[in-house]
C-alpha cells in the first residue's frame, strides 16, 4: 500500500491546508499551534466544545467543525497527541466567556495533553470541563482483566459524543450542562471493531501487522495496533454478531431499549459492505426487541486505510435523539 | 548571589548545548526501557525553546521559565508535557521577579515535582523523572533552611538528583511506556530522571 | 483483500436494504424492480432527475436521492448496468407528468439500458431527456486513436451533474432547461484518475491487477480495469501535475477562468490524502491564474475498495456557481 | 390458420424449453465470439418471461410477448435489453388482438428488426442478431405477400433466420462484445443469431 504524499512528516500540515482550502466557508486552521476552528466564530456567547486527538482517523475531528458540533479540533500528529499549547491556544480561541469543554478520546496522551490544557486555561480564567470518552469495549478492564491499565479507548463514539453535546450547546446549555450531557452519552455508549486488513503508516509500504488468509483481528483500537485476539473469517451473519452481543450485553440493554448504532467504517471498507452490516446490525437488535432509533453509517472514525468497521451502540431516550437531530453543517456531518 | 534573568538564560543555555551534544545517550537509555525516541523528543522541546527565547529576549526570571515551559507544552511523549509543567512552576514561582534567590527556586522546584505527580500520578520508586525531581526539591529546601544562596544551593540539587537518578538504575518501572517492558527495564537509568540531573547540574555550574 | 459479505450474489439488495434502514427520512427502496425514490414524493410538479449504474461506486448514486438533486437512483449489480425496466420503473415513480432527465454515465450497457427505458416511458407519455456525462479524458478518442470506440467514459463529473441539475429542476426549470444545463457542465468537465492498488471484486481475494512497486496505474475508470497505461509511482507534488495539466489543456482553462474542482477518492485513499492532494490542485491551478471557486473533497465516485484518486474540472460561471451552492439533502451531500 | 393467445403461449413454452436444455451450446459459442454469458443470460430472461406468463396468464397475443419483452427488458447484458424491445415490437403490433395472421408478425419482425438495428447500431453483416432478424422479417413479408398462413410462414422466416446465422460463422465481429476478439470470432456462429433462428423455428413447429 501506498499513499499520495510529499515528506511523510509535512502529511498533517499539507492536509490540513487542502482541508482548510476545501472548506473555507466552514473552517480557518491556526497554523502554529496547529488548530482547526469555525470560520466564522460563534456570533453569541456559549458554551464551546474542542476535541482532538492524533490526525490519521479523518474526518474525526477537523470534518465535524462547525455549527452545531465542535467549536475547534486540535490534530496532532499520526496517531499522536496534539501538545498541550496547541489544547490550550485552542481553548482560549473559541472561549466566549461561558466555558469551554473538552472532549478527549481516552488514550494517555491525549489526556494528559488535555488535562494540561485544561489547567493552563483554567488559569488564564476559562472554565474547562472534560468528558472522557471510552466506549471500547475490547479494552475493557473487566474483559482485558489488567485494572491498572488505562481503560477503555475512546472510539467512534466520540462522533455522538460531539453531535449531541454540540447540539446542547448551540441550544444554550451551559458548560457544565453540556459536560454532564456528554459523560451521560459516552457513559452509555460501548463499541467493538474487527479489521479484515491493517492499516499502513504513512510512507510505509507493509501494513502494521499480517492476518492470516482465514483470520479476521478482534478488537482493534483506531491506532492500526494489533487487537485482542485473532478470530476466524466468516460471512457478515457471523461476524456482526460477535459485534452486536458483548456490546448489548455491556449495557446491559433489554427488550424495549432504543439505542443509536454507528456502523464505522475504519478506513478502505466499501459502502456496500457498511450498508451491509448495517442491516444485519439492525436485524441483530430487531430480534432481541432493541429499536434503532437513529443511525450513522460511514467512514466517520478511521485508522488511516484499515479494512475494517466498527458497530456502536448508545442507549437513547427522546432527549438525545431530539440532540442527535438538531441541525449540524460540518464539513463531514450536515443535517 | 542571585538568579537574574540574563543568569537564568545561562543557566538554560548550557542545558541547552548539553542536550544537543549528548541526546543520543538519553535516546539510547529510553530505547531499553521505554520506546528509545525521549532524546529525540527533548532535543525537539530544547530547540522549541530556544526558539521562543531567542523570540522574546525575557527581562525577568519567570518569562525565561515561561518560554521554556511553552516549548516542552508544544511538544509530543509523555516528557513533553510533563517537564513543560515542571518548567512553569518555574516561571509561575519567579513570575514578574528582575532576580530570584534559592527560596524561590525551592518553592519551583517542590510545586514542580508536585504537578508532575499530580499529572503523571507516578510516585518516587516508580523509575520515572519523578526519582530525580523529588530529591531535588528537598535538597534545595535544606539548602534554604540553611541559609545557602543560589549556586550552592542548586549544587545540593544536583547532587541529589544525580543519587536519584542513579538510584533507578535498579528500579522497575511502574509508569509510562517503561511500564510495557517490565524487568528489562532494570539496570539502566531512567532517561526522564537523568535529564533532570543535567538541569540542576548546568544551574550549579552556569548559574 | 478480503470484504465483509454473505452471498456476493446478495450483496447489492442487502446493502440497498441497509441504506434504505440508515436513510428511512431520506429515501425508499423499491426491492423489485429495484430502484431508490425520495421518502417523500415531490410534493410539487417538477421536472424528475433520474440516475444509475452499476453498483460498487457508492456513495453514487443512491447517496445522492434527496432534496437538490436525484429523485430516483437505479442501482445494477456490481460495476453491471441497471436493467432498462428498472430505469423504466424509477422513471414513471417520478414523473409527476413535468418529465424525467436521466444522467447517464457513458458506459454500453448503461447508455443502451437508459435509452430503451426513456423510449418505453416515452411510450407511456412521459418526457424523458438523456444527458451523457463523458467526462474521463483517458478515454478521450483523440488521446486513444480510436474514433469507433465508445467515447470517453463518464466518472466523477456525475456527481457535478447531478448536483446542479437537481437545484435547477427544484427552482423550477423545466425538462429541457435541465437537460441541457446538464449537457452544457458535462461538456465543460474533465476527469483524470490514477491508482495506486487496483480494487477487489466482492467474493475476491486478489486485487483485480497488480502493480510493481514502482509503477502506478494511470487513466483508470470506475470498474476496477487497467487503465490507460503505467507510470512511475512518485511524490503526489509529481503525481498530481499529470492529473491536473491534461485537463486544464483539455478544457481549454485559461488565466482567469473559474473552475470547480472534485478530488475523489477511489475507494481506500484516506481523508488526509485527499485533502494533500486537492492542495497541489488547487496551487497548480492557482499558478496557472485559474480560481478555485468551488470544491468537493472526499469519496464519492468509488471504484470498490481501489487505492486512488481523480481530478475533475468543471469550468464555471455564477450561474454554475450558485446552482452549486443551493441547498441539498442526500445521505453523501448536503448543505 | 391464426395465432390465439394459447398457441403464442405454446410457441414460446416451446421456445424456453429448447433454451433450458440447450443454452450451454450458446455460451460455448459466446466464450468464443464473446464473453461467455450469453447462455446464461438467454436463460435468465426466459425464466423471468416465464414468471411473468405464469403470473398474469394474459389473453391476448400481445399481452403473451408484453411478458416475454418484460423478462429480457429486466435481463442484462447487450441480448437482454436489444431483444427485450425487439419482442417489444412483437407486444405492440398484436397489443389488444386475440388472433393475429402472418401479416401481424411479418410487421412485428420488421419492426423489431429495425428496433434492434437503431438502438444496438449493428448492421447486416456485423455478426450480431440482426443477421437472423432482417432475413426472417423479409422471409415473412414475401410469405405474406404470397398468401401463406402462420405455420408456413413461420417456417420461412425459420429458414431464412437459420442461414442467416449460419452465414454469420465466415464475419468478423464489429459490434457487441464480439468486437474486441475481432478475427478469433471467425468460424464460429453468432450465438444470438442463433437463438433467433431457434426462435422462428419452435414457432414453425409449435404454433
Ligand atoms: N507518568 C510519568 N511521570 C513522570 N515522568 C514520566 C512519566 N512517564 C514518563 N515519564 C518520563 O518521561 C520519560 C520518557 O519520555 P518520552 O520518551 O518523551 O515519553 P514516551 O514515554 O511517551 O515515549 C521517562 O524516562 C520518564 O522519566
Ligand atoms: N449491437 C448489437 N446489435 C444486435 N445484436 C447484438 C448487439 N450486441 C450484441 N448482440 C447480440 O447479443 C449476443 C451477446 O449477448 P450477451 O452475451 O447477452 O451480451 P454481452 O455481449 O453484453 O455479453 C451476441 O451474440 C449478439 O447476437
Ligand atoms: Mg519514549
Ligand atoms: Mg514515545
Ligand atoms: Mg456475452
Ligand atoms: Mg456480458
Amino acid at each position: 500500500r501506498r499513499q499520495f504524499l510529499n515528506d511523510p512528516d509535512d502529511l498533517v500540515a499539507e492536509a490540513l491546508e487542502g482541508f482548510e482550502l476545501a472548506h473555507p466557508h466552514l473552517v480557518r486552521w491556526n497554523r502554529d499551534p496547529s488548530y482547526v476552528v469555525r470560520a466564522q466564530a460563534p456570533v453569541r456567547p456559549k458554551a464551546a466544545l474542542v476535541s482532538g486527538g492524533g490526525s490519521g482517523h479523518e474526518p474525526l475531528h477537523v470534518g465535524f467543525v462547525g455549527t452545531g458540533m465542535l467549536d475547534a479540533a486540535v490534530p496532532g500528529q499520526v496517531f499522536a497527541s496534539p501538545t498541550a499549547l496547541q489544547v490550550a491556544a485552542a481553548t482560549r480561541a473559541v472561549d466566549t466567556g461561558a466555558g469551554v469543554v473538552h472532549v478527549v478520546k481516552n488514550y494517555t496522551g491525549d489526556v494528559l495533553n488535555f488535562r494540561i490544557a485544561a489547567e493552563i486555561a483554567a488559569d488564564e480564567g476559562v472554565r474547562v470541563q472534560q468528558v472522557l470518552v471510552d466506549d471500547d469495549l475490547a479494552t475493557d478492564p473487566q474483559l482485558t482483566g489488567n485494572p491498572d491499565g488505562p481503560g477503555r479507548r475512546g472510539t467512534a463514539a466520540v462522533v455522538v459524543v460531539e453531535k449531541v453535546c454540540g447540539a446542547a450547546a448551540e441550544a444554550g446549555a451551559d458548560v457544565v450542562e453540556v459536560a454532564q450531557l456528554g459523560r451521560r452519552v459516552a457513559g452509555s455508549a460501548r463499541t467493538l471493531a474487527v479489521a479484515l486488513q491493517a492499516s499502513t503508516s504513512p510512507g510505509e509500504r507493509r501494513p502494521s501487522f499480517d492476518l492470516g488468509p482465514q483470520e479476521v483481528e478482534y478488537g482493534v483500537g483506531i491506532h492500526g495496533e494489533r487487537g485482542v485476539g485473532r478470530r476466524g473469517f466468516a460471512t457478515a451473519a457471523e461476524l456482526v454478531p460477535q459485534l452486536v452481543h458483548p456490546v448489548v450485553e455491556a449495557l446491559g440493554l433489554r427488550r424495549g431499549d432504543a439505542v443509536l448504532a454507528v456502523v464505522n467504517g475504519l478506513g478502505s471498507t466499501s459502502g456496500l459492505e457498511l450498508s451491509l452490516v448495517f442491516r444485519e446490525v439492525t436485524a441483530l437488535l430487531g430480534g432481541a426487541g432493541i429499536t434503532t432509533a437513529r443511525s450513522l453509517v460511514g467512514s466517520y472514525v478511521t485508522a488511516l486505510d484499515m479494512t475494517g468497521c466498527s458497530v456502536t451502540l448508545v442507549k437513547v431516550d427522546d432527549d438525545l435523539v431530539r440532540l442527535w437531530d438538531a441541525p449540524a453543517r460540518t464539513a463531514a456531518l450536515s443535517w | 548571589a542571585v538568579l537574574d534573568a540574563q543568569r537564568a538564560r545561562g543557566w538554560w543555555e548550557s542545558f541547552d548545548r548539553q542536550v544537543e551534544e549528548r541526546w543520543e545517550e538519553l535516546t539510547e537509555l529510553d530505547r531499553v526501557s521505554g520506546d528509545g525516541d525521549f532524546g529525540r523528543n527533548l532535543r525537539s522541546a530544547v530547540r522549541k525553546a530556544r526558539a521562543r527565547l531567542v523570540g522574546a529576549a525575557p527581562d525577568d526570571v519567570g518569562a525565561v521559565f515561561a518560554a521554556v515551559s511553552a516549548g516542552f507544552l508544544d511538544t509530543g511523549g509523555s516528557s513533553g508535557p510533563l517537564f513543560g509543567m515542571y518548567f512553569r512552576e518555574f516561571a509561575k514561582a519567579a513570575g514578574g521577579l528582575p532576580v530570584v534567590g534559592a527560596d524561590v527556586l525551592a518553592r519551583a522546584s517542590r510545586a514542580g515535582a508536585d504537578t508532575v505527580q499530580r499529572l503523571g500520578g507516578a510516585s518516587v520508586g516508580d523509575k520515572t523523572a519523578v526519582d530525580a525531581m523529588v530529591p531535588a526539591a528537598e535538597a534545595l529546601e535544606r539548602a534554604v533552611a540553611g541559609g545557602a544562596e543560589v549556586t550552592a544551593a542548586l549544587t545540593a540539587a544536583y547532587r541529589a538528583a544525580a543519587a536519584g537518578a542513579h538510584a533507578t538504575t535498579g528500579m522497575r518501572a511502574r509508569r509510562g511506556r517503561a511500564s510495557y517492558v517490565g524487568d528489562a527495564a532494570r539496570g539502566v537509568v531512567d532517561p526522564g530522571a537523568l535529564a533532570v540531573a543535567w538541569f540542576y547540574e548546568r544551574g550549579a555550574t552556569a548559574a
